[in-house]
């Protein structure tokens, strides 16, 4: 619940592996197995390539609804524990030190790293709007006790006081009927202006329908935003979805290429494209 | 005061008020309408609760599984028709049952349900997506509303309400189902992202 | 039909529905709602009054006197609260309803005063909150009254009462101080809103 923080810590006690598991260079196996070894300082976080365990969890991901048991939630959330704490603990530990020398690297992986946390937390909300949505469906379907008041009772209410002159009442109409909107000035310096995934889709589908295969790095050059670069990995996660693109990645960390694979593509398709994400 | 009004038969008269009610009823109101103290009332809710689930009488009684029950909903007490005859009431009901939820508005209602309150911008960061057409829905909706506004940035903070919790069927925000420690401390990884 | 549903309780049933209805019901009419015929639904009716008033059961199981029974008012039967328990009953609605009206259901009378006849979830997405709660205080104060249902949508639609009239001191809506423009084409505004 959120209002009780759990410490990140439990995790290490909770040795309950998940399913997924993960290969890289210096490890192999459960993957909060590899969070115990980190908080244990027995593996440099810095060692740890987010971006390949990221890759390595969408696969995971997919292997699961090809199985049809995507359901799994506690399994998925049990995994965002993981991944989010290592993504913090990488945080911290990238940023006083700040080692790496291509200064585009540590953009990249630190967008991608961001990417990942972002993907894992909007699966959790997403996963979980699903039991709102059953919870309300239920719940619509049943009746309560509400009838009006027994007249006997209505009269006996106490006599209404009413001091509104017609003046008043029509002040009143007016401030009811002022749209109530958020006080916006002053606050759009503070954030990056909204992006829209289906326009961004546009971007990359442009890119991509010449072709060529394209690089995520091609993709995503010239984006300034962080949140362009964030819709437009959404938008390839969307296209890959609707089976318009293929990945390959030769090695971890390797360039990530994108290929358009899609047969019938109109422009139909895109308009629906990043509807679940409400625009 | 029980002393005093040694006649009054709890249960009773907690039934006969909520013939009346339209809203669910906290115990601690139940209380201070009967004069009870709230630990007596509690246990002649429960009592109520067995009495028309059908259970055995302290004496032994057999009981009747009533057509209607006592359920804890949103924050308070309510009879409602017990489950298995919502399909025969439903025709005397005209209920509007209100148009469905989005799926971007279930997502957004979610996010505020678990990271309560919190701001439009906050969502938006979360949802990627600007969220103020599914905010307003969610509030005319009476499922969400405004907790506070932060004075320095004047950004209005959101909460959920008791209509969801009664819409969701729960009784309280503690019985969402859990969805991981990550999201209370995970947040300051995401802060910057938008 | 009783063949093909040997399961129904009838005595259950009827209690649910009755649990839920506003109006007085007809014996016809109920036994057209679960299908049986009216003679089986009289005899359970009786039985229900019984159970209610908390006589013996058949078997001599000693019953409860409920706080609330079934009566047969206006050749209909309704559950009302027990007369017993019209004291307590009362106490509590006085402390629920209070003299005066709160200023969001003074806002919210505005509304439908200014764009009647108009539903609910028109006031809400006006309002940007739920109203449920506001439009039954306004109901049980007389000052809106429901104007029609709309058939499609099964909405109702409120308007005002003369008594609002009168407690503004004015003969007719038309003598309401004009508030336009925002009304005249504000709608507009709203309908993204639901």
């Amino acid at each position: 619940m959120a209002r009780s923080p759990e410490p990140a810590a439990t995790i290490e006690a909770d040795a309950a592996p998940t399913g997924f598991r993960v290969t890289l260079d210096d490890f192999d196996g459960p993957f909060d197995l590899l969070l115990s070894l980190i908080t244990k300082r027995e593996l440099d976080i810095t060692e740890v390539s987010l971006s390949v365990v990221t890759d390595e969890f969408l696969a995971y991901l997919r292997a699961m609804e090809q199985d049809g048991s995507i359901d799994a939630l506690d399994q998925a959330s049990e995994f965002l524990v993981v991944a989010v704490t290592l993504l913090d603990l990488k945080i911290a530990s990238l940023l006083p030190q700040g080692e790496l020398v291509d200064a585009e690297d540590v953009a990249l992986l630190e967008a991608r790293d961001l990417l990942f946390a972002r993907l894992l937390q909007y699966r959790a909300f997403k996963e979980v709007s699903a039991w709102f949505s059953r919870r309300i469906d239920e719940e619509s379907t049943r009746h309560t006790r509400s009838v009006r008041l027994e007249d006997q009772y209505r009269v006996q209410t106490p006599e209404l006081v009413w001091t509104l002159s017609v003046d008043d009442f029509a002040a009143l109409a007016l401030l009811a009927f002022t749209p109530k909107e958020v006080p916006v000035v002053g606050l759009d310096h503070l954030h990056a202006p909204l992006v829209s995934i289906r326009e961004q889709a546009a971007h990359v589908v442009a890119m991509l329908r010449q072709g060529e295969p394209v690089t995520f790095r091609q993709l995503i050059a010239g984006a300034t935003e962080k949140g362009v670069i964030v819709a437009r990995f959404l938008a390839l996660l969307e296209l890959y979805r609707h089976a318009a693109v293929g990945f390959e990645q030769l090695e971890p960390l390797g360039e990530l290429t994108v290929r358009w694979t899609a047969e019938n593509w109109t422009d139909e398709n895109l308009v629906n494209l990043g509807a679940d994400y409400g625009q | 005061m029980a002393s005093e009004m040694p006649a009054l038969d709890l249960p009773r008269a907690l039934e006969a008020i909520l013939m009346v009610v339209d809203e669910p009823q906290s115990v601690v109101g139940l209380a201070s309408a009967v004069e009870r103290p709230v630990k007596e009332v509690q246990a002649a809710i429960a009592a109520l609760v067995a009495d028309y689930d059908g259970e055995a009488r302290a004496d032994g009684t057999p009981g009747v599984r009533r057509g209607f029950e006592l359920r804890e909903v949103g924050g308070g007490w309510r009879i409602y028709v017990r489950g298995e005859f919502d399909d025969i009431v439903r025709d005397f009901v005209h209920t509007q049952s209100p148009a469905k939820l989005s799926q971007a508005a279930l997502e957004t209602l979610a996010v505020i349900a678990y990271k309560q309150p919190i701001s439009r911008g906050a969502i938006a960061s979360i949802r990627a997506v600007n969220v103020d057409s599914v905010v307003r829905t969610l509030l005319g909706r009476g499922l969400i509303t405004e907790a506070y506004t932060d004075s320095e940035t004047g950004a209005i903070h959101y909460e959920t309400t008791e209509l969801l919790l009664t819409q969701l069927g729960i009784n309280s925000l503690d019985e969402l189902p859990k969805i991981s420690p990550l999201l209370d401390d995970g947040r300051d990884g995401f802060d910057d992202v938008r």
